[in-house]
């Protein structure tokens, strides 16, 4: 199975976990990004992910192995939600395994930056009421 | 020569649809959005990425018969 | 049960993630420290971790209130292993929620570097060859 | 005055002993320290930490009756 993954099901953070161990390394640092109930000002009830799959892959895959060598993490996993999401559901999770915690750390907040850079994904927003709305969506014909 | 186009998020919305298969004359991927543009409601490029045969590629990559064209907004994973 | 806590027994990330929930935060970091298989170039064995468990529960709920405060936190949970430990096994974990990642991640780096840094536990090192070390011991009588 | 002593990892190994009770005139922790170092084989005060009643002090602290003073070598945890 590749390191970086996109999943139309629930992350599983527990698997996730026992697949970043590894006895050659001391530090392991994750990051879970999940849907919240607010987003600048206005309340969130769900979210709505789209991808291009065979493009978020490879670059995903991308910034795994560069998070690896920048940093000499000795693994670096990463997986994406599409679909669906509730509040309070996990919609990325990022794991970094490394010798010591300094590399540990900066390969896992380069994996989550660069990703939300990168790669290929959206989402969007549903409200309380009104329409939903994509995030980061280019600007209307002006 | 003949391109699968792909549109996603957003920019599906406003396409109508994800995918088309066009026959076409343009020579890059910014003279085939200009000419999509004619016939769809699709925003102005600027800020947007551009796919060809699921590689990120410049706007003025040169297109070969049978690539795929993907077309989108700013990512926003995450 | 305090945010901060000693045990002698296997650390459960499932049920320390589980306590880390929070629908209202967008963003969670943990950092796991495990025992390594080896130290300044030397093998290790196992480890025994010692605890002056009233000042160190004490000081390590200092350390998570400075976290919470300094960087916004909405949680911040530690946990520290006792006793002896096999390599592999975690000896620390740290979580940290907050709304955005930055925050995330600050306050789970603080809360590992202060640990490290002012709680009294003390570890023991086990080599396959020589006595057992104490590291960062007191230096000999000179 | 009486005061129970509590030595940690490597001081405890170097005192022989966890745990001891002793009458001292000593009126802070650097000169009971100093006083059981003519006792026991323990190391210079330098890098040490010592706390009285479970909270961090200061080497010249101001002892009474009772106290609990423990020493530590610095910590190691993580």
């Amino acid at each position: 199975m590749s390191d970086f993954r996109i999943s139309a099901d629930a992350i599983d953070q527990a698997a996730e976990l026992a697949a970043l161990e590894d006895a050659a390394s001391g530090a392991a640092v994750c990051f879970c990004g999940r849907v919240r109930n607010h987003n600048e000002g206005r309340v969130v009830v769900r979210l709505e992910y789209e991808c291009y799959e065979e493009l978020a892959v490879s670059e995903g895959a991308r910034v795994l192995a560069e998070a690896r060598e920048r940093f000499g993490a000795s693994r670096v996993l990463c997986v994406h939600r599409t679909g669906d999401l509730a509040i309070g559901d996990a919609a990325v999770w990022v794991g970094a395994a490394a010798a010591h915690r300094n590399e540990a750390f900066a390969a896992a907040r380069y994996v989550i930056d660069e990703v939300k850079k990168r790669v290929p994904i959206w989402k969007r927003e549903h409200y309380p009421e009104g329409p939903a709305e994509w995030i980061n969506a280019a600007p209307s014909e002006a | 020569m003949r391109v699968r186009i792909d549109y996603f998020a957003v920019l599906r919305e406003r396409a109508g649809t994800a995918h088309e298969t066009l026959d076409t004359g343009a020579a890059t991927p910014r003279e085939l959005y200009r000419e999509l543009r004619e016939r769809r409601p699709l925003p102005p490029e600027t800020g947007l990425k551009v796919a060809v045969n699921d590689e990120f590629r410049h706007w003025d990559w040169a297109l070969a018969d049978g690539d795929r064209v993907a077309f989108m907004p700013p990512v926003a994973g995450g």
